[in-house]
């Protein structure tokens, strides 16, 4: 088993929708799903992203996308006109969770390392 | 097969000046959407509508279509733009008084859709039994009825259609789902009924892919975002919507940027909620059965779209004055930055607790270190950092509270911490909050109107 | 031997609100210092003063003394401050007025030192043959005389000791060399005459030692600032002056900071140039003989001074209008948030260029990586930096390129590299720059005006 | 020979004059003035500030105070409020000197480490 940064095997792309924050979390390669699947859950995220988000996490599955959407509740200290965040609209949360360390085994290692 | 070609060429007010004019220009197109509105945008309208009842809407589509209007007419590129904000008939009288001025207003027609502001008629839809709910905390709207400043229902894309069916050339909007600023010309150009529920989810995703402007061709995006080409100019992106539903995303050739799988990607899926229901006035559109392909350079087909009735009711946004804020900032220099502006930090909060002041919140973020993904995932900072900017923000009702903490940030500069600077804009400005307040309500409360000016 | 306390409450208009009122508290004064004029902070006055003719001084000194009056009336200690900044008549005005509402009016005295307003006889003085040449530059004032804004002479010490033998409790004045608030008493109070080259220069150290507030008691500190004391309560300097010309630097000893030799050397050097002679209107002091001692728990004695004859000339600070600037800002997230901004910065300018737009300079930082020290001094940025602040600047005299360049930051957020963030201001505003010209001009062309009120 | 930084041996504190600036440098205990005196001269201060400062470095001693004082001209892109620096008034230029690397004896070096 290896750790790796979940940047290795997946980009995204976040924003907010009212005081609420949503990360789409996009594999690299449609062979990665799964481990993004198995590894990027929603307790997971939650406690990720434990200093920044007040509410509960949801998970959408996109698997034609070879993607997910995480849905994060008050995450953003009130939203774009009330918080005090220079992130105001969590423009930076994608980044925030490919962060996350997560685990392969040493066969997906090797796919990913490519 | 029929295709009609709609292009973005804003994608938030302030997004580029020259970016309508090359979409325009290079783009080939049918119809030109023009994206004015976020959330926080409605209250800047709202704000600067009640200093002058002739403002409220997004006043640099004025001098843009000053420049556009001939080459519009010329090539017979339509408009719609959401630019009308909270008050989309003066923003229609000031385009034709600038249609007048070019000597084109004979040649012109513009639409208004409008009706969507209810802030009038809270009271009575709160009487008929509708709660108008906080969407996110399910709070009654009675809780904050007396600080509601703007109540807009979001329209979808029928109106629009309507506006052009009576002929118009550019169509002006107050709030309507931005995605309906596409599905409206496509609805008017293949005869699309309400229940087309596929064509409309489909119309509807087009208009979403491309409404966010250059984040469809490789702006903001993180896949290897350091190999897309010539991004200081950036074509803004293209939906080349068929008959049957699917679409291709493009952009102009003769510009930069890159419209691949990964940015398609980035951008469906930015911004949304439940992916299985994305609801508008129209449809609900279903996200997962999508699919995308690389059908050639800069070309990306998206197909299989389904959708589902749409909602009984509107979305509605309202605003409403929640307290005051304000962000104090100091920058302090290399060695031991960061310990310098925690220190500074601790100093103001124990002189605030000394002044018994009352905030809701109280806010420390050290850019350079912490500010965008807090601590715990922003790791140790570097030691060695060349400087970093303290940010102390405060929020809470009492104006009075806010205002004293603006005081206490200069101070800093001779009595705090050593190798500070970056303080030369005085106090900083105390800020009224104007805060969300999303909900729904039945669609008999609210009438989009269309209005036809210059005929 | 005879001794005068004088303490400092304020370093610049914007520091502490509450440290006057502790100083008057806690130092057992006779006299109270309060400096609130730095260079930039007369144009920000002239410019008030163009806006509204009663405005252009200090306003917060106002609701100061409405709320130190009955303190310092009660314990006889008496107030300097050149809080009148460019309108010294007006901020004395007001403080009547205050007095009058505390019933207090019977009580006070104030006088005000003017005349160092020489914007009237500019031309005058012009024609007589003085050339008010740049000090910095060697230019004449003749270049820029269209554009001056304000100009007004660096007065010394005697007139204040004037207001004082008049019998003022408070001394409002205009421009004076900033160790004159502190000069003026030992003047009125030892009997000094404009020879006394010693102990004037003694004097006017002491005032230079206290004018910039906590940086003598420990603050804005590098040595050992983690050991200063509960900064938080940090007390404000006093100057315990010896009729022998020596002094004692020390604080209240209820308050924290510090004074210790690091400190008071580190102040002792602030803002000067050629030790060897720092001139004002009163005496050029020597700093090379200075002999320090730290003769007690926060009791610096500091002696040995020498001075020489005061220069024939007065300095005069002038502003002028020199252009426009702004600054943008955004924020770039981890991870490569350098690399990102750079790529950020080189879009702009490549389509700045493209406008052909006009500026004297284009100026970009990188806030966390080379914004203070610049690029070369602060070696290579943190790859793995949580976040950076691009900052883009420009400068110049046509105003409609600095207006367009604020338009060109915003459209990044969809339009550059991704995760940007921090650009919710709205566009930069764009300043008038107030430039400073600093000239010498013989003594005859200015004369100190003492007026009290209150008699 | 030994290569410390001198921020070991010094503290300092910056502000501006106009459009110049001035940097007072002061040793940690007097033994350390002529090491400053030898290692931080007018030349190698104006390299060290090269991006910064346009115009001619001054240094003036102080011995009594175990100080230097140096005036940098030019070195605020026009001064206070005409810059587009960060750095208006060129407070952190103090820092900015300490990060100077300069040549100490073996016997010096034991000094400094006392």
């Amino acid at each position: 088993m290896a750790q790796i940064q979940l940047r290795k095997l997946a980009h995204a792309r976040s924003g907010d929708k009212g005081s609420h924050a949503n990360i789409g979390l996009i594999a690299k390669q449609p062979a990665f799903y799964e481990i993004l699947q198995r590894e990027v859950t929603t307790e997971r995220v939650a406690t990720h992203f434990d200093e920044i988000c007040d509410g509960e996490v949801s998970r959408y599955e996109l698997p034609k996308l070879s993607a997910f959407n995480f849905f994060l509740r008050d995450a953003l200290d009130g939203g774009g006109t009330v918080t005090l965040r220079i992130d105001a609209q969590g423009k930076t949360y994608s980044a925030a969770l490919l962060r996350m360390m997560i685990e392969v085994s040493e066969q997906e290692l090797k796919l990913v390392n490519g | 097969m029929k295709t009609i070609r709609i292009g973005n060429g804003q994608a938030f007010w302030g997004d580029s000046a020259l970016a309508p004019l090359l979409q325009v220009r290079h783009g080939e197109l049918d119809y030109l959407m023009l994206d004015y509105l976020a959330e926080v945008t409605m209250s800047i309208m709202q704000k600067m509508r009640a200093r002058d009842p002739e403002q409220g809407y997004a006043r640099d589509f004025v001098p843009l279509m000053e420049n556009l209007l001939p080459e519009i007419l010329d090539r017979g590129v339509k408009v719609v733009a959401n630019a009308g904000g909270v008050n989309p008939l003066a923003c229609a009288r000031a385009v034709m008084e600038v249609a007048e001025k070019l000597g084109l207003a004979d040649r012109v027609k513009v639409g208004v859709v409008s009706g969507d502001d209810i802030m009038g008629n809270v009271d009575h839809i709160l009487e008929a039994g509708e709660r108008l709910a906080n969407m996110e905390t399910n709070a009654p709207l009675t809780d904050v009825r007396d600080q509601l400043a703007s109540a807009n229902a979001y329209f979808g894309a029928f109106p629009i259609a309507e506006a052009l069916a009576q002929g118009a050339d550019i169509v002006i909007t107050g709030r309507c789902t931005d995605a309906s600023l596409a599905v409206g010309p496509l609805i008017h150009e293949f005869g699309w009924q309400p229940d087309d529920w596929d064509l409309l989810s489909a119309a509807t995703i087009a208009g979403h892919v491309i409404e966010c402007g250059a984040q469809t061709t490789g702006g903001n995006c993180m896949a290897d975002w350091e190999q897309v080409e010539d991004m200081a100019h950036i074509g803004y992106p293209i939906a080349e919507f068929s008959e049957d539903g699917s679409f291709v995303v493009t952009k102009p050739e003769q510009m930069g940027g890159r419209v691949n799988v990964a940015s398609v990607t980035e951008q469906l899926l930015y911004e949304i909620g439940d992916p299985n229901e994305y609801k508008t006035a129209d449809v609900i559109c279903d996200f997962t059965t999508i699919e995308l392909e690389q059908i050639g350079p800069n070309r990306v087909r998206v197909s299989q779209i389904k959708g589902k009735p749409a909602p009984d009711y509107f979305k509605v946004s309202m605003s409403y004055a929640g307290g005051y804020k304000t962000t104090g900032t100091l920058v302090y220099g290399w060695p031991d930055a960061v310990k310098k502006a925690q220190a500074a930090d601790r100093i103001v909060r124990k002189r605030l607790d000394d002044l018994n002041l009352n905030f809701d919140t109280i806010h420390t973020e050290i850019l350079g270190a912490n500010a965008c993904h807090g601590s715990a995932l922003s790791g140790p900072p570097d030691e060695d950092i060349a400087e970093v900017q303290l940010r102390i923000g405060v929020r809470g009702s009492d104006k009075k509270s806010i205002r004293r903490f603006t005081h206490e940030i200069a101070p800093l500069v001779c009595n705090g911490p050593p190798n500070v600077t970056g303080y030369f804009g005085g106090r900083s400005r105390v800020e009224e909050v104007i805060a969300y307040w999303p909900a729904l309500m039945d669609k008999q409360y609210a009438e989009p109107l269309v209005t036809l000016f210059g005929e």
